[in-house]
C-alpha cells in the first residue's frame, strides 16, 4: 500500500462572486492517509494478526490482513507423526473447538480406513462436539461484545463457557485440548452422572441465553453499532467461499451438518431436533454484523437442543471401532469437511500405506473468513472494523495453523 | 448429483481439460505390490486448462459450484515428478462436492491462477505458492501469506531441508 | 468506495423518536440485568483459600506405578512429540532403574502414552502447578526410587539363590554323571572336547 | 510537576476568596483566632492555602475510593468479587496499593514524544480539575470559594482538562494517542453544549449561578424543594444533564478517547506509572464533580429532610454542616455508582454517533427543556404574582 503524498494545503487567492454580492475564497484542504499497524498486538485482532490499515481521519480506507505470526507448521508436522500422533496437533489450531476439530480429522481417517464407529461413540461424539460449538459461540458472543466496549456479557459468557469446560474436563480431563475423539470412536466412555449434568446445564443455558440476548443483542447501541455495518452479499460470500456463519448470515441456508450429513445429524434433522438459522436482516441489512453474530448466538440454542435429542437416544454400547493399536492406513486421498463453529473445517488425508501421512492438509474455515476483510473494511469508520474483524470470529491459531 | 453423474454430465457438455475420471479402486490380488486406492473419487483436470474448467464447473446450472471449498496441493514423493493440485468444489444450493485433480509437472511448477474465477483461491493460491513454490501465473498478489517473504525453500515440498538458521536464529 | 456511515444519512421525526425510544428503553432494560447481578452473591471463588474440585481423569502431571513398569518404552514410542525418556539395566526378569524423564517443556498432556501402557501403570495425575526459574528442573523424573526396588532385590536374591541352586544341583547332576561316564564311556567325552 | 498547575489554581483561588464578600469558614476562623502581629493580607491567602490543602485531599481520598467502589461494582456485576485481599476487609487498601505501585513504576517517556508536553500534560488535566472542584461547596458553611459564577467556573474548569487530553495524544508521538485525542477534542467540542443547555434548566428555576444559593433555594417543602420536583422540565434535563456528562468525563458508553479494544488505549497509550494514574485520577475526580453539580442542581444540593428537621430542632451549626455534606456525599456517591452502573452495561458508541448523539438528540431535547422551564417559570410569575 503505497500512499500518496499530496501537498497539504492549496490556496486559490482568487475569490469566486457568488449571486448576492458574496465572494468566496477557496482552499483545498487535502491531507494524506495514515497508515496504522492494527495488531499484531491489538486488542481488536483476537490474537497475533496484524491489519494495515489506511485510514483517512477516522475513515478506513485500506485494509490488509497479514498472517503468519501464529505459523507453527501444522501440516509439515502431520507429515513427519504417525496418524493416531496427530490427534493432538488438531486441538491446536481452531483451540475454542478442539472437539471438531478432533472430529473432522478421525473422520478423514476412518474415511480412509473404512472402519465402523460404534452408535454410543457417534453419540458422544455429537454431544461433545455440540456442546463445544456452545462453547466456542459463547466466546464469540462474549469477546464481541468486548470489542464493542461491553465487558460484562463476556463474561456471563465465560461463566457459562466455564461449566462447560468443566463438564468436557470431567469426560476427557482436559479443559482446552481435549484430544478427546479418536480414530475410530473416543478415548473414554462418559463417567458416571456425567449425561446427566449435561441434560441440567442444558435447562439451566436457556435461561442465561434471554439474557445474553436481552443484554447485548438487542440494545439499541449494540445494534446500532453491528446493524448495516460489514455488509456481505450473498454472491461476495460465496465468491469468498465463506462457510459456516458467516455465509449463513449473508442469508445462504447452507449447513455441511444437514446437507453434506455426517454422524447423525439428518437423523436428528428429519426428527425436527434443529434447524439451521439464517440471517435475514432483522435489524439491518442482510449480512451484516448483527445478522452474523445473531446466527451465532442462535446457533447455541440449536446445538442445546441437538444436545438434548441425543441425550434422549444415546444408548449403552461399545465406544471404539475396530482399530489397530499401531495404526496402518491404506493408501489413498480423502477428504472430509465437517461444520466446526466458524465453518467447513476441511481435512485432506493422503496416505501410501504407511504409518505415516503423505500429506495432511487443514483446510481452516477462519483462513477463508478472514479474506474477506480486505474487501469490506474500506469505507467504514475505525469503529466499524473493529465490529468488523470481531464478526469474522477468527481464531488466528487456524488461520495460521 | 454424484459423482458419476457430475462426471457424466462434464463429459457432455465438453468440459475443457477434463482428462479421467480417478475412482477409488480395490487392491489388485494378483500384484502383490498393488494396494488399490481408497478414498474419494477425483475428475483429473489438464493444469493449464483448471481455471477454465473451475469456470465452468461455476457456471454450469446443472452444477453451480458456488464454493471453491479447498485448493492444495501434495508433494507425493520426492522422486515424483509432478506436484498434485487438488481443488475441492463445493454447491450450496444442490449440495454435492467434487474434487478435482491437476497434475502440476514440478519443473517448472507453473499454472494459471484460478483467483480471477473464485476469489477464495487467492490466499489458497498463496499458501501454495509459498510451501510448494509453485508459480500461479496471473495472481494479483503474489506474496507469501503464512511464511515471512525471505524464509528459504518451500516447507511442504518433500526434498525440503530445514535450514539451520534463520537471520541468526537457530533453528536447531 | 462505499461508505456505511450512518451520520450521513437522514434520520426522519419517527425514526428520531424510535431512536430516542429505543436507546432508553433497551439501556434501562440492561441495567436492570446487571443490576440484579449486583445484589447477587457472586459466583466465583476465592482461588488460593478454596479451589475447586479437580475431576479423576485430569491431565495433570503424570505418576507412575514404578514397580508394574517393564520399561517396554510403550509409551515413549506413542509419544508425538517424544518427551519421554526411560533407562532401565536389565538384570534377569528384574528392572535396576536408572531414569524415567517427562520433559514438561514439551509434554502437552495428551494422555497418548497412558493408552498403550500394557501394564497400565502409567497415569496422569491431578497436580498441574509447577513453577520454576530453571527451565532444567521441568524436566521431571518420574521414579520414586532409582536402582531396584527392595521387592526386586529381594526377588533377585531369591532367584539369584535358586539359580544358583538350580545351577549347584545341575553340577551336582552333572557330576554325578560325570562320575558315572567315567566309570564307563570315556572316549566320547574327549571327542566333544575335540 | 502537579504542583506548578495547582499552584496557579491556588493563586487564582486565593484571589477569588480575597475579593468575594461572603464569609469563608476557614477565612472567618482565621480571622477570629489569629493573633493581631500578622498582617491582614496573609490570612485570605493563608485561608486560601488550607483550603486547597483540604480539596486536594477530600478529592484525592474521593478518587481513591471510587476506584476502589469501581472495581467492586464491576465485580459484583460481573458475578465476581474485585479485590479482597489488600487491607483485609474486601481488599479496601487495593487503591493505595496500587497507587505505591505506581509511583514505584519507571518513569517512561517515548523516544520521539515531545517531552516538554508530555510532561505537562497530565498535570495540566488533574490541576484543572482540582481547581474546578474550588468553586464547590461541601457544606452550606464549609467552602473555598463562594462564586457568584460558581456553575460556570466549574464547567469552565471542567472543560480545560481536555486541553490536557489533547496534548497527551500529541506528545506522545503515537498514531492511536492522536486518534484518542482528536476523538476527545471532538466530543467535549460536541457535549458541552447539551451539558451547559441542560444545567440552565435548574439555574432557570434556581435564579442563580451561585451553588450556595442554589442549594439554599431547595430548602423548601421540609427540605424536599428539588428543583426536579418544582418544575417538571428539570427531570428530563437532569438525564440528558447525566448523559452529557458520562461524555464529558469519558465515561462508557463514550470512552472513545480510551476505547481500548479500538484504539490499543487512545491517548493513554504511551502513558505509565505515576503519570497514568494521573489521568485516572482525574476521571475519577470528574466523576464526582460531575456527580457534585448534578446532586445540587437537580437533587436538593444539601437539602433533605434531615438537615431541614436538624434545623428546626436548632442543632448546633457543626452538627448541620455535618449532615449537609454527607447529604451532598451521598447523592454525588449515588450519582457515581449509576454512571458506573451505566459503563458495565452499556457497548461504546461509535465516534459518529457520539457526534449525532450530541448534535441531534441531546442539544435539541436540551433546548426544549431549557424552552419549556423558561416558559413554566415564567407562567407561574404570571400566574401566581
Amino acid at each position: 500500500m503505497a500512499t500518496e503524498h499530496k501537498p497539504s494545503i492549496t490556496f486559490h487567492p482568487e475569490p469566486r462572486n457568488l449571486p448576492g454580492g458574496e465572494r468566496e475564497y477557496m482552499m483545498d484542504v487535502s491531507t494524506s492517509d495514515l497508515e496504522v499497524n492494527m495488531g499484531p498486538q491489538h486488542p481488536a485482532t483476537h490474537g497475533v494478526m496484524k491489519i494495515l490499515i489506511r485510514t483517512d481521519g477516522e475513515l478506513v480506507t485500506a485494509a490488509q490482513p497479514h498472517l503468519g505470526f501464529l505459523h507453527r507448521c501444522a501440516e509439515k508436522i502431520g507429515e513427519n507423526v504417525e496418524w493416531l500422533q496427530y490427534l493432538p496437533y488438531t486441538d491446536r489450531y481452531d483451540y475454542l473447538a478442539s472437539m471438531n476439530n478432533n472430529l473432522g480429522y478421525s473422520m478423514a481417517v476412518e474415511k480412509l480406513l473404512d472402519v465402523e464407529i460404534p452408535q454410543r461413540a457417534v453419540m458422544l461424539r455429537m454431544i461433545c462436539v455440540e456442546l463445544n460449538r456452545i462453547a466456542s459461540a459463547l466466546v464469540a458472543f462474549g469477546t464481541y461484545g468486548l470489542d464493542l466496549g461491553a465487558i460484562t456479557p463476556f463474561l456471563y459468557a465465560f461463566r457459562e463457557r466455564e461449566w462447560l469446560l468443566m463438564i468436557f474436563e470431567k469426560i476427557c480431563g482436559a479443559r482446552l485440548t481435549y484430544s478427546y475423539l479418536r480414530i475410530g470412536g473416543v478415548f473414554n466412555d462418559a463417567p458416571p452422572g456425567w449425561l446427566e449434568e449435561v441434560s441440567h446445564f442444558c435447562d439451566v443455558f436457556e435461561e442465561k441465553w434471554q439474557e445474553y440476548y436481552d443484554l447485548l443483542m438487542v440494545n439499541h447501541i449494540f445494534v446500532k453499532r453491528t446493524a448495516d455495518i460489514g455488509v456481505i452479499t450473498k454472491e461476495q460470500a460465496l465468491d469468498f467461499g465463506l462457510t459456516g456463519p458467516m455465509l449463513r448470515g449473508s442469508g445462504v441456508d447452507f449447513d455441511l451438518r444437514r446437507d453434506v450429513p455426517y454422524l447423525r445429524y439428518k437423523e436428528a434433522y428429519d426428527a425436527g431436533a434443529w434447524k439451521v438459522p439464517v440471517g435475514s436482516g432483522e435489524k439491518g441489512t442482510v449480512g451484516d454484523c448483527w445478522d452474523r453474530i445473531f446466527v451465532r448466538v442462535q446457533e447455541m440454542m440449536e446445538s442445546l437442543s441437538l444436545v438434548r435429542w441425543c441425550l434422549e437416544n444415546i444408548e449403552e454400547g461399545p465406544i471404539i471401532g475396530d482399530i489397530a493399536k499401531t495404526l496402518k492406513v491404506p493408501p489413498g486421498e480423502a477428504y472430509v469437511g465437517i461444520e466446526n463453529p466458524r465453518g467447513e473445517l476441511g481435512h485432506y488425508a493422503v496416505s501410501d500405506g504407511g504409518k505415516v501421512a503423505v500429506r495432511c492438509r487443514v483446510r481452516g474455515p477462519s483462513f477463508c473468513n478472514l479474506a474477506i476483510l480486505e474487501d469490506i473494511m474500506p469505507g467504514t469508520l475505525l469503529g466499524d472494523a473493529v465490529a468488523i474483524i470481531g464478526s469474522t470470529d477468527v481464531v488466528i491459531g487456524e488461520t495460521d495453523r | 448429483m454424484d459423482f458419476q453423474g457430475i462426471h457424466d454430465h462434464l463429459r457432455l457438455i465438453n468440459a475443457p481439460g477434463l482428462l479421467r475420471a480417478d475412482e477409488p479402486r480395490a487392491a489388485n490380488p494378483e500384484d502383490k505390490k498393488d494396494k488399490g486406492r481408497g478414498g474419494d473419487a477425483y475428475l483429473v483436470v489438464e493444469a493449464d486448462a483448471l481455471a477454465s474448467f473451475l469456470e465452468t464447473c461455476r457456471d454450469d446450472e446443472r452444477l453451480s459450484f458456488e464454493i471453491l471449498a479447498d485448493l492444495t496441493a501434495v508433494d507425493p514423493g520426492k522422486d515424483d515428478e509432478d506436484f498434485w493440485m487438488i481443488v475441492q468444489l463445493l454447491s450450496v444450493t444442490l449440495r454435492h462436492r467434487l474434487a478435482i485433480k491437476a497434475l502440476v509437472p514440478k519443473d517448472p511448477g507453473q499454472i494459471p491462477s484460478s483467483s480471477a474465477v473464485y476469489r477464495a483461491a487467492q490466499w489458497h493460491e498463496r499458501e501454495c505458492a509459498e510451501m510448494f513454490g509453485i508459480e500461479f501465473t496471473g495472481h494479483p498478489d503474489p506474496r507469501n501469506i503464512l511464511l515471512p517473504d525471505d524464509w528459504p525453500g518451500s516447507p511442504l515440498r518433500k526434498d525440503y531441508e530445514f535450514p539451520t538458521e534463520y537471520r541468526g536464529i537457530s533453528c536447531e | 468506495m462505499k461508505t456505511t456511515i450512518s451520520a450521513r444519512e437522514l434520520t426522519t421525526p419517527r425514526e428520531w423518536v424510535q431512536n430516542v425510544w429505543d436507546g432508553l428503553f433497551t439501556t434501562l432494560a440492561g441495567m436492570r440485568i446487571t443490576g440484579r447481578y449486583l445484589l447477587r452473591k457472586p459466583i466465583t471463588i476465592q482461588y488460593p483459600d478454596e479451589r475447586m474440585p479437580i475431576p479423576d481423569r485430569y491431565r495433570g502431571i503424570h505418576y507412575l506405578e514404578q514397580e508394574k513398569c517393564i520399561n517396554c518404552l510403550a509409551c515413549a514410542r506413542a509419544c508425538p512429540i517424544d518427551c519421554i525418556e526411560m533407562d532401565a539395566i536389565r538384570h534377569g526378569k528384574e528392572l535396576e532403574w536408572v531414569s524415567f524423564s517427562v520433559d514438561y517443556q514439551k509434554c502437552m498432556f495428551c494422555e497418548l502414552c497412558v493408552y498403550p501402557c500394557p501394564k497400565d501403570c502409567i497415569h496422569m495425575g491431578t497436580e498441574f502447578a509447577f513453577v520454576t526459574e530453571d527451565r532444567s528442573e521441568l524436566k521431571h523424573d518420574l521414579l520414586s526410587f532409582k536402582g531396584m526396588s527392595r521387592d526386586a532385590r529381594v526377588r533377585k536374591k531369591e532367584a539369584e539363590e535358586k539359580k544358583a541352586a538350580k545351577a549347584a544341583a545341575k553340577e551336582a547332576k552333572a557330576a554325578a554323571k560325570e562320575a558315572q561316564a567315567a566309570s564307563g564311556d570315556q572316549p566320547k567325552e574327549e571327542g566333544d572336547d575335540g | 510537576m502537579a504542583a506548578l498547575p495547582i499552584a496557579l489554581n491556588a493563586a487564582q483561588a486565593a484571589l477569588e476568596v480575597a475579593s468575594s464578600e461572603g464569609g469563608n469558614l476557614t477565612l472567618d476562623l482565621l480571622k477570629q483566632y489569629a493573633p493581631e502581629s500578622v498582617p491582614a493580607w496573609i490570612l485570605p491567602l493563608t485561608a486560601a492555602a488550607v483550603s486547597v490543602g483540604i480539596v486536594v485531599a477530600v478529592i484525592a481520598l474521593l478518587a481513591l475510593t471510587s476506584v476502589w467502589l469501581e472495581r467492586k461494582v464491576s465485580g459484583h456485576i460481573q458475578c465476581r468479587y474485585g479485590p479482597m485481599y489488600a487491607g483485609g476487609w474486601h481488599g479496601w487498601a487495593q487503591s493505595i496499593a496500587d497507587g505505591i505501585k505506581l509511583l514505584m513504576k519507571e518513569d517512561m517517556i517515548p523516544l520521539g514524544a515531545d517531552r516538554a508536553l508530555f510532561v505537562i500534560a497530565p498535570a495540566l488535566v488533574l490541576g484543572a480539575i482540582f481547581g474546578a472542584f474550588v468553586a464547590m461547596p461541601l457544606s452550606p458553611d464549609f467552602f473555598f470559594a463562594d462564586l457568584h459564577l460558581g456553575a460556570f467556573f466549574i464547567l469552565g474548569m471542567s472543560s480545560l482538562t481536555t486541553i490536557g487530553v489533547v496534548m497527551a495524544g500529541w506528545a506522545s508521538n503515537s498514531k492511536w494517542s492522536l486518534y484518542g485525542a482528536m476523538r476527545e477534542a471532538a466530543q467535549v467540542v460536541a457535549y458541552e453544549i447539551p451539558l451547559g443547555l441542560s444545567l440552565m434548566v435548574p439555574l432557570i428555576v434556581a435564579g442563580t449561578f451561585n451553588l450556595l444559593d442554589a442549594s439554599a433555594g431547595q430548602s423548601d417543602w421540609w427540605g424536599m424543594g428539588w428543583y426536579i420536583f418544582k418544575n417538571p422540565f428539570v427531570l428530563p434535563a437532569g438525564l440528558l444533564f447525566f448523559v452529557s456528562s458520562l461524555a464529558e468525563t469519558k465515561r462508557a458508553p463514550f470512552d472513545l478517547p480510551e476505547a481500548e479494544s479500538e484504539l490499543v488505549a487512545g491517548f493513554l497509550t504511551e502513558y505509565s506509572g505515576i503519570r497514568w494514574s494521573f489521568f485516572f485520577m482525574e476521571e475519577y475526580a470528574a466523576m464526582y464533580l460531575m456527580s457534585l453539580m448534578a446532586a445540587v442542581f437537580f437533587l436538593g444540593g444539601f437539602e433533605s429532610p434531615f438537615l431541614h428537621f436538624a434545623k428546626a430542632a436548632e442543632l448546633p451549626v457543626i452538627v448541620c454542616n455535618l449532615i449537609a455534606a454527607v447529604t451532598l456525599i451521598t447523592k454525588s456517591m449515588i450519582g457515581v455508582i449509576v454512571m458506573m452502573w451505566v459503563r458495565w452495561t452499556l457497548p461504546r458508541v461509535r465516534i459518529d454517533q457520539v457526534m449525532t448523539m450530541g448534535y441531534k438528540y441531546l442539544t435539541p431535547l436540551a433546548l426544549l427543556c431549557v424552552l419549556g422551564a423558561a416558559l413554566w417559570e415564567a407562567g407561574k410569575v404570571l400566574i401566581f404574582e
